[in-house]
């Protein structure tokens, strides 16, 4: 027998018959395909048993109701709640995206201390330790003033404990960061004398006129007033939208009435003088209900006549005398201002002259109208014992000079103190406390800001996130997250009725973290003497609790209680009407139409900042669902788009998707250029809430800041922040 | 060194010279295959493919190449059926060259998908309604057939044809040749009309869909045709390439002028359908769907779907060479004739090209814009790859197989070994 | 065919042009449930797996009478002709599927190898292929929905009407005893969390339903609507869409067919 | 493919698509394998090789 | 290249015993390949393909069963939003056995190692499913009135648990595939594959929805 290439060949034919009548090659090939289909790198999220937690959301204080939704302790997603007064079910985009604000990689896991610029783990009870120790020191040196706290709200519980955490301590220096809602409580306070929130009954009006305001751009209650919005164009209102650029809510407004940038209140104005010109306002109301007419007349005067504003605004003359006629022959009329989703307070005069018109329509605390809502009341602690370094402290100078000579009608004016804290020679603030808010990134010229908290020897940041104040910290103190904690929502803002909401914990703290208001209460407790005193509870918990009393068996069931039978109070001024020109307003200078800062030769274009739904930009960063999300007209890759009317780019020599330098007197960002129609020519647009440093890959890196590129403007008669824009140049890159 | 494995009576450069030549060649292969590997292991990312862009260069090769395979089931179908008995001069070649045709077409398809292990799901879960199944299935019964008609050819060698058992081999099956090449054109005839097919049903993308004959959309019919009719150009293009590049005459005149005659008719009949088909889509199946002929080829961004491509397809690749062809005194003309047969194999191109891609660059929805592909490094390698392939298997089938009848008789050396 | 047995619907959409904002929550809300992927760069639409899109159109005039309107693109589940939607009968491994019951395309992400034809065949870009492996940041996979299944690379994904919600729905109907499903029993997560109110959902073929009220298909004319300012995108290509759209504009209405001059150049590098 | 598969419908597309397929398939078979077998007849009767032609 | 042609030639052109005894061991080795790579196929292939695995307690249904009064539901339940609990989760469990009942080494081990411990069971489910595959206990259960023995055989008299058998390509349960290599099964809990799913659901014409298939639509089974 002799084995010769044949036997190999037959030795491998016969071995591929056995193979093939085998199992083998058959299960391999169907199991290499199963396993094409399950790839263990691939997540499978892991079954179990649905529930349902009923919160609210705290993301932004629009106080929507919200359904977490979990399978068995992961929180897989945040719905609208169903029945909510505010939100009924519907939800916005951010509040969706809610649990991957929970789940971020950019959370901050535990105490952090900064030690030789990097960050270093630190245990809760050193943490507090330490920072005691430091604010001890301060207090025993008798500058108890120069401890600053910055928040978003100055409302509900854990604002409260905040400012009694100061107040025992003995500073002022409680710090709101800005919105409309300054300007809303000073207008409603001179002219109605109440100290209220502003609500707004979109719903029930049948006229709506926005002086830039983005209904649906997350202005007021953003979801609330989506609803609300479709409800009154539901039946039969109308909205007109007074803006420079065609934003969405001008776009799915029934009138589009472009105005150059700034000169809202001048048109405001106009519209005061033709219906008082033709008499079109509602005479009983101003009759019976209202004093100062004849000054509010002479203030709308003559220089106020519809050319006049047409100059002003680059509105025709006609279409202002259309649009006046208009609103005052509406039943039920409202005007409301605060431009985009009003994150800038804007000029005092110019929220007078919207909200007088308001009044000329008799729309003042009534259905359809601006509603004066009252402020929370269920917070009823005792007063704290004082002691004199305390009491000395809490008597000095707010740093901002907020409620003071210079600007006694403001209660906060965080806009001023970075300028307070590099003035001088010395920094007055020495240790800064900031929670729930960033103001590194969202105060006007962050390098102004930046500069200024460089300033500060101690800041302490309870941010539960990586954000760009929490990056210049010196110890971040991470609070829960939203779906991690309790918290009481006071009020949801622009919501025509008093509501009060509860975030309840969804699943459980994932990290090492605290939540801001049992931070408070420890760190109290380790300072000792008057101030632990001043804190008496166990926990923030027990402290909510007792606060609620009764509401909480409701809260926690339901997630809110509303007070549906709820009417507005009467006018509380003096004279207790409404008062058009009381001494305080009479003080204010007179309106004038905010310039953009910079010089026109060297920044021929003027550049507005616009808001959309798509994009936080609050104290929270967009998560990934958010810039996914985006339109290709705002991004690309990191490149931020820029909206210029096609005429101003053909001068400029570019055209659709160009790369650009769009520069500013604060400084310069490159950018690519998008041609829409909708925006007034020479303006450039850019949207809020990009350009982040800090966050996540998802998040930083990506687009401009625009408050990077502009710098802060002060409303002369209240220190409000009212910048709006600022002068620019678009040139080819 | 390898003079026992070269045909005998034919002369052949030296094994060095050759091995340079085919490791020139192979780099280039080396290189697609490397991004053919890329492109299996971190997925089709590696392309510049998009999501209105799901089919791109590689689908348009597949098309371009198994539109010019066709030569092999044709000029099959006129050797074995017709009994054009002249063609057997050049069959071989044609089914070297629809061998290469449709195993590069099936390697890229291979690359193409995005879960190639789960790719034989296409033949076990069938949907028998899709052109692509109709496609696959043909395609890989038709690749079998031209292995069956290459394996005698190999067998051939002069070494294999020595061991009985494949010589016999050799000899049976070219006895029922004329079955196995029966069986190749009706499948052919189906694969070839299926991927007319592929766009031709797509009524979601008025620029490529037709209306039709029973199941069968209008470009069915003309891919089948354009196939035979462009197939053997393109035989006729590479052999002309080849015997370019070994400086000799491998097919006589008379064949070249025979299947080139044929395929000028096909040529100029495909084309006046072509130009009916075109008139009736333009004049009456695009209206009905809301869009006239110029929305699909005008306002593209640097007008890379102008009329002109049009005019290109069907005028300049389509009815010139046809003219040309069919005239006896332009045809006879080597250099007219080969321009011809190029001109055609563009045109065939260019067809697949735009029913490819133009199909997705044409904006559907009003309110959006055309879309642009450029396609990636690995695309392109890719697609290089079997042409690489395809000319190494040319220079060894060429070296060691006697591909060409006539080579001898055309080609005699002095004092043949 | 449509009422040959009670349990034949057709689950539609009606979606409001009018109250819609533009604001993005239906495609952030179809993405948390849905387990849809996102990457560091997600800029480039093209790329970007997004079963919701709201398209921007705009009326193609001069500013000022420029005017825009949002336009949200689920899945349009077409019909097409007795159930051979476009991309449904191309699909040569049967991982598409039209299904009479509920009229719903379905998408087996498993079954599918990535051939892409589907997306060829669909005009409306509903289709959208994995070319990266789906990856959360570590921690993030917790809030992954376990009743979507999360797609591999390579395959080709779409929305389907949040079928899951359906089959969830259906299972809490059988413990009940009860084989037919309340009107707002299934809904999709773009109509839960359209804060607008624009995105209604329901059974087209239930009279007693909001979306057959107010759509009013017309079953002799391939579902077309009855209702004067309601439009289906592509009508005219005879796809049989069950995605009714609303608008009180003509450009609007015009915008969904092929009858008006383009108006939007999408952006493209 | 098969008609135990779950796709498989006895319905006119099918038994016309994957006759032809089947009917195809049969006759490369049968005509391959027909070639074998008598390629191992022949050689086994001593044909073929250097044997089976004129030339040397 | 040389030799073996004239090996072939002499092959071919001689007669008797060479050729002869050349064919049989082209025959030999033709067998010898055969029955090897059937051998491997068959016998060392799918001892290589599964892995075997002990699950963590052993668990008797059968004493259990004795024990509760609602049958198999007594601790596989509906949830009352429809969905179906599956295998028990620890909390259950501790209602009976926060201690050992009773002397049993693996009520030991679980309440030791678990229970104490608080630290979920990792029960090796013999029929898991993809995560492609919704299967809806209630409309089998509930509406269908169909008994559990159907699809997971007569696990509830077992006392013991069998051994895990993991695909070590898939991930899955050979319980999945089946005991038999070639996917033949002889009773209706034998294999868990989507064929015999659609076995069953022709039969019964569940939902016959499918354009396609004129069967059930795809989203049945599939999410």
């Amino acid at each position: 027998m002799k084995i010769d290439r044949r036997c190999f060949l037959s030795f491998i034919v016969g071995g591929a018959a056995g193979t093939a009548l085998s199992p083998l090659p058959w299960k391999i090939t169907d199991d290499l395909s199963i396993w094409s289909q399950n790839w263990p790198w691939t997540p499978v999220p892991p079954a179990g048993e649905t529930s349902f937690v009923t919160s609210t959301c705290t993301l932004c204080p629009g106080g929507c109701g919200i359904s977490v939704r979990k399978v068995d302790e992961r929180a897989v997603k945040v719905e609208g709640l169903k029945g909510h007064p505010v939100n009924d079910g519907g939800l916005c985009i951010l509040g969706l995206a809610a649990a991957q604000l929970l789940y971020a990689p950019t959370r901050v896991r535990g105490p952090l201390k900064k030690v030789d610029g990097a960050w270093r783990e630190i245990s809760w009870a050193d943490a507090i330790k330490e920072i005691a120790a430091k604010l001890a020191d301060l207090r025993a040196k008798g500058q108890p003033q120069s401890v600053a706290w910055i928040s978003e709200s100055d409302r509900g519980t854990t604002a409260e404990l905040c400012k009694r955490f100061l107040t025992v301590y003995g500073s002022p220096n409680y710090f709101r960061t800005p919105s409309i809602q300054d300007a809303y409580e000073t207008a409603l306070y001179l002219t109605q004398g109440q100290r209220a929130m502003a609500g707004f009954d979109v719903a029930q009006a049948d006229f709506v006129l926005s002086f830039s305001s983005g209904l649906i751009e997350g202005w007021g209650s953003p979801a609330y007033m989506f609803r609300a919005r479709n409800a009154m164009r539901q039946n039969g209102g109308r909205i007109s939208q007074v803006e420079p650029r065609l934003s969405k809510t001008a776009a799915k407004a029934d009138q589009w009435v472009p105005i150059k940038p700034g000169t809202e209140g001048a048109l405001a104005l106009g519209l005061v003088h033709v219906i008082i010109a033709e008499g079109l306002y509602r005479k009983n109301f101003i009759d019976s209900r209202s004093t100062g007419f004849d000054a509010l007349k002479q203030i709308a005067g003559a220089s106020y006549a519809p050319e006049a504003v047409s100059r002003l605004t680059g509105i025709e003359a006609k279409t202002i005398v259309d649009l006046a006629k208009a609103f005052a022959g509406a039943k039920k009329p409202l005007a409301v201002c605060g431009r985009g989703s009003g994150r800038i307070p804007g000029g005092l005069q110019e929220v007078l002259a919207v909200h007088c018109l308001n009044a000329l329509t008799g729309s003042i605390n009534q259905p359809g109208g601006v509603i004066a809502v009252p402020e929370p009341e269920y917070i009823d602690w005792p007063e704290p014992e004082m002691d004199a370094v305390a009491s000395r402290g809490v008597q000095q100078p707010r740093l901002d000079g907020a409620g003071r000579d210079g600007f006694p009608l403001a209660r906060y004016l965080l806009n001023r103190l970075p300028e307070a804290q590099t003035a001088g020679a010395s920094a007055p603030v020495q240790a800064l406390f900031v929670s729930g808010a960033n103001p590194v990134y969202s105060l006007a010229d962050t390098q102004a800001v930046a500069k200024a908290f460089s300033k500060v020897p101690l800041i302490v940041s309870l941010s539960s996130y990586m954000d760009e104040t929490a990056a210049m910290a010196h110890y971040i103190l991470p609070s829960h997250a939203h779906l991690e904690r309790y918290e009481d929502v006071p009020a949801a803002l622009g919501f025509p009725k008093p509501i009060l909401g509860l975030s309840k914990p969804a699943v459980k703290p994932a990290f090492k973290t605290k939540y801001v208001g049992d931070m408070v209460i420890a760190l109290a407790k380790a300072m000792g003497g008057p101030v632990a005193e001043a804190f008496g509870w166990e926990s923030y918990e027990a402290c909510l609790k007792q606060t609620l009393g009764n509401a909480w068996d409701t809260l926690v069931k339901n997630g809110y209680v509303v007070d549906a039978k709820f009417k507005p109070g009467e006018f509380e001024t003096p004279s207790q009407k409404f008062e058009f020109n009381n001494p305080a307003l009479a003080k204010l200078p007179a309106y004038a139409a905010q310039r953009a800062p910079g010089d026109e030769k060297s920044f021929p274009l003027t550049l507005i900042p616009y808001d959309t739904m798509r994009l936080a930009s609050g104290p929270i960063g967009s998560p990934p669902f958010l810039v996914k999300a985006l339109e290709e007209t705002v991004l690309q890759q990191n490149t931020a788009l820029v909206d210029v009317n096609p005429a101003t780019a053909k001068d400029l020599g570019l055209s659709e998707g160009s790369a650009a330098v769009l520069s500013t007197p604060k400084g310069s960002a490159r950018v690519k250029v998008h041609l829409f129609d909708g925006i007034m020519p020479g303006l450039v647009a850019l949207p809020r809430g990009l350009g982040h440093t800090a966050y996540d890959k998802y998040l930083a890196g990506k687009g401009v800041n625009t408050n990077a590129l502009i710098s802060p403007v002060e409303d002369p008669g209240s220190g409000f922040e009212a910048g709006w824009g600022i002068r620019a140049n678009l040139t080819r890159a | 060194m390898d003079s026992a494995l070269i045909p005998k009576g034919v002369k052949r450069c030296s094994i060095g010279q050759f091995a340079l030549w085919i490791a020139v060649v192979g780099a280039v292969l080396l290189w697609g295959v490397w991004a053919m590997l890329l492109c299996y292991f971190r997925g089709l990312n590696q392309t510049n493919m998009n999501n209105a862009y799901g089919f791109a260069l590689w689908i348009w090769a597949d098309l371009a190449v198994i539109a010019l395979g066709g030569g092999a089931f044709f000029t099959g179908l006129l050797r074995y059926i017709f009994g054009k008995d002249e063609l057997k001069h050049i069959i071989n070649y044609a089914v070297l060259i629809g061998f290469i045709c449709y195993s590069s077409a099936l390697l890229i398809l291979a690359i193409d998908v995005g879960q190639p292990l789960r790719a034989w799901f296409i033949f076990w879960h069938a949907n028998v309604h899709s052109m692509l199944t109709e496609v696959a299935f043909c395609l890989t019964c038709y690749f079998g057939v031209l292995t069956i008609e290459y394996v005698p050819l190999v067998l051939e060698n002069r070494q294999i044809d020595r061991l009985p058992f494949f010589h016999n081999l050799t000899h049976n099956m070219h006895g029922i040749m004329a079955l196995f090449a029966a069986t190749g054109a009706f499948l052919s005839f189906f694969h070839q009309g299926s991927l007319g097919g592929v766009s031709g049903v797509l009524y979601g993308r008025p620029f490529g869909f037709r209306t039709g004959l029973l199941v069968w959309p209008w470009t069915f019919f003309l891919y089948t045709w354009s196939a035979a009719a462009c197939g053997p150009c393109f035989t006729l293009f590479i052999t002309r390439i080849t015997e370019m590049a070994t400086c000799k005459k491998l097919v006589k005149d008379s064949v070249v002028e025979l299947l080139a005659k044929i395929a000028g008719w096909m040529l100029l009949t495909y084309i006046v359908a072509k130009i009916i088909d075109t008139v009736y889509w333009a004049a009456v199946t695009a209206p009905a769907m809301g869009l006239t002929l110029m929305d699909f080829y005008s306002n593209n961004p640097g007008s890379a779907y102008g009329l002109w491509i049009l005019i290109a397809e069907v005028g300049v690749c389509g009815v010139l060479p046809a003219v040309m062809l069919v005239a006896p005194g332009i045809r006879s003309n080597p250099s007219m004739r080969f321009i011809a047969v190029t001109l055609a194999v563009i045109g065939a191109c260019l067809n697949r090209w735009v029913m490819v891609l133009q199909v997705q660059a044409v904006p559907v929805l009003p309110f959006e814009g055309w879309f642009g592909y450029m396609p990636s490094w690995q695309e392109i390698a890719t697609t290089i790859l079997p042409v690489a392939y395809g000319i190494i298997l040319i220079s060894l089938s060429y070296r060691y197989l006697p591909v060409f009848p006539q080579e001898q008789e055309l080609n005699p050396i002095e004092g043949g070994k | 065919m449509d009422q040959q047995n009670g349990n034949t619907k057709k689950y539609g959409m009606v979606i409001d042009l009018d109250k819609c904002t533009g604001c993005g929550a239906c495609m952030v809300a179809c993405m948390a449930e849905n387990n849809v992927p996102f990457r560091e760069d997600d800029t480039d639409k093209l790329l970007s797996v997004s079963w919701m899109r709201v398209y921007r159109l705009g009326n193609g005039k001069p500013f000022p009478q420029v005017e825009e309107c949002y336009l949200p693109r689920p899945c349009q589940q077409c019909e097409g002709h007795a159930g051979h939607s476009p991309c449904v009968s191309v699909c040569p491994a049967t991982a598409t599927d039209y299904d009479m019951r509920t009229g719903i395309v379905s998408q087996i992400p498993t079954r599918c190898f990535g051939c892409r034809y589907c997306m060829a065949a669909c005009p409306y870009h509903v289709r959208q292929f994995n070319w990266w492996d789906p990856i959360w940041p570590d921690g993030m996979e917790r809030m992954l929905n376990p009743n979507v299944s999360v797609r591999m690379r390579g395959v080709v994904e779409k929305c389907g009407f949040c079928f899951h919600r359906y089959q969830l729905a259906t299972d809490k109907a059988y413990l009940d005893g009860r084989r037919e499903l309340e009107e707002g029993e299934y809904q999709t997560a773009c109509a839960q969390a359209c804060p607008a109110g624009a995105i209604l959902f329901g059974d087209l073929n239930n009279p007693t339903h909001a979306v057959h009220k107010i759509a009013q298909p017309d079953s002799t004319h391939g579902g077309r609507p009855r209702n004067p300012k309601a439009f289906r995108l592509l009508e005219r290509l005879g796809t049989n869409p069950k995605v009714y759209y609303l608008s009180s504009k003509e450009w609007v209405r015009k915008a969904g067919d092929n009858q008006v001059q383009r108006t939007e150049q999408t952006p493209k590098a | 493919m098969f008609p135990f598969s779950f796709e498989w419908v006895w319905d006119m597309g099918h038994m016309v698509f994957m006759g032809g397929l089947w009917y195809a398939l049969g006759i490369l078979g049968m005509g391959l394998t027909f070639c074998i077998i008598k390629a191992v007849y022949d050689t086994v009767q001593g044909k073929g090789g250097d044997h089976g032609h004129g030339h040397h | 290249m040389e030799k073996p042609q004239v090996n072939v030639t002499s092959a071919a052109s001689g007669h008797g015993e060479k050729e002869e005894g050349a064919g049989g061991a082209v025959i030999l080795f033709f067998i010898l390949g055969l029955v090897g790579s059937l051998l491997v196929g068959w016998v060392l292939f799918p001892q290589l393909l599964y892995s075997k695995k002990r699950q963590p307690v052993d668990f008797n249904h059968d004493k259990h069963m004795e024990l509760v009064s609602d049958g198999c539901e007594s601790c596989h339940f509906f949830r009352p939003d429809g969905t179906y609990s599956g295998v028990p989760q620890l909390a259950q469990c501790i209602q009976c056995h926060e201690e050992p009942n009773g002397e049993d080494p693996e009520e030991v081990k679980f309440v030791e190692e678990y229970v104490k411990k608080e630290r979920e069971v990792p029960w090796l489910v013999y029929s898991r499913q993809p995560a492609c595959v919704f299967f809806s206990h209630a409309a089998h259960v509930k509406m269908a009135k169909m008994d559990c023995v159907t699809c997971h055989g007569p696990i509830g008299e077992s006392t013991s648990l069998k051994v895990y058998q993991a695909n070590r390509i898939t991930g899955y349960s050979r319980d999945i595939w089946g005991e038999n290599m070639l996917g033949v099964k002889r009773k209706s809990w034998d294999r868990m594959k989507m064929d015999d799913c659609a076995e069953c659901h022709a039969g019964a014409h569940v939902n016959p929805g499918s354009v396609q298939t004129q069967k059930d639509g795809c989203f049945v089974c599939h999410k």
